[in-house]
């Protein structure tokens, strides 16, 4: 098991109910596996656009590996 | 050893003082000839008949002070600057308040007032800040940059 | 009946402090979005191993605040601004002091920056001011804008 | 005769030692006239960059008349 802790922000943690979490992953997780597991967990998500940031690079494929910080990002609003 | 990255985030509004104090902290340099400076005030805007009475700021802060000092090393590549400063303001802001603050300082004009644009784009671009805009009375909906 | 245009220029270098005027006078207009500053700050160039201490502003006060007022009207018809603020300096101003002040305002920002970057470049191109270039010991040079 | 007023500055004001004067042109005078008439009393002029502007608009040329508010601008410095 690939083991990782999540952050959520804005609309994402507003819908997911809490702001981190950790999510245990296959191994041989990648960034489309953390897709599937957040739709699964939080099916009200599907219809919202996000970014993905494995160890707060944002990434929109690769591999997820034990211990990433993995952030799920909506629209950013800054300025 | 990598080191740590500039906080580019305050709490609350930006007061508008500040400014007198960056210009006045930059008189002595005086291979200084311009400055250019953005500000973000928070707008009331109206949305569906509702009006924005507050936008509540709040950032992935970690990435955004590493992915602002890649921004910050980038315009330093490319503009001749003598010094830059930016600050983003987090919680909750009423309208007609100030959430963003970029300073830049060069030798000459077109190079400052390039810089600051960068700054300005490539931070509502890449920076992970995000923003609750509540509505007068109640409801609230979430800010995207255009 | 022509309305007299508006008088652009102040005697002595502009405060630090102006700029947190302008900006808090503006908080109220809650339909802004974006304020863009450019501030111009007298340098300390060295020409031919002498080194500029002041430069000592005139105008051809009457021609000035025309062409400026004619500049402003390019300006309101071009960017969509909400206001926009325009300072000179006359008489003599030491290095490190601001000489020349451009404030705008606006829903959007790329408006107000924009709106900035024309005033600056116009004014510099078409408004008679002039600078004598004061060297620290003695010695002067005319000031010819880039 | 046509009765001009003449406005000097920055470097222009300092080589002819005033700042304003009446100058009368002949008849018909026009932007050159107002050109040959300076080059003739400030012969140091002659290696300066200035424009002329009338009644406060740039003119490279043009007629001059009775009254008119002439003014030699050396190099703009602003800003």
């Amino acid at each position: 098991m690939v083991r990782i802790t999540m952050y959520y922000f804005g609309l994402i943690a507003e819908k997911a109910g809490v702001a981190t979490e950790q999510l245990e992953l296959l191994q041989g997780a990648d960034v489309e596996s953390v897709h599937q597991a957040l739709q699964e967990r939080y099916p009200s998500l599907q219809s919202d656009s996000y970014q993905v940031s494995v160890n707060r690079k944002i990434c929109t494929n690769g591999p997820v590996s034990e211990g990433d910080e993995v952030a799920i990002l909506p629209p950013f609003a800054g300025g | 050893m990598k080191k740590k990255p500039k906080n580019i985030f305050v709490e609350g509004a930006i007061p508008p003082e500040k400014l007198a104090t960056s210009v006045a902290n930059h008189q002595d340099r005086t291979n200084i000839g311009a400055h250019s400076i953005f500000l973000g005030q928070v707008r009331a805007d109206e949305i569906d008949g509702k009006v924005v009475e507050a936008i509540e700021f709040s950032a992935y802060e970690e990435m955004a002070n590493e992915t602002y000092a890649a921004i910050r090393e980038e315009v330093f590549e490319k503009f001749d600057l003598t010094c830059a400063h930016v600050y983003h303001s987090l919680g909750t802001i009423p309208v007609g308040q100030l959430c963003f603050y970029v300073f830049t300082s060069s030798q000459r004009r077109k190079q400052a007032m390039a810089a600051t644009e960068y700054f300005v784009e490539e931070i509502k671009k890449r920076v992970p800040i995000f923003g609750k805009e509540l509505f007068e009375g109640e409801g609230h909906q979430w800010k995207v940059n255009s």
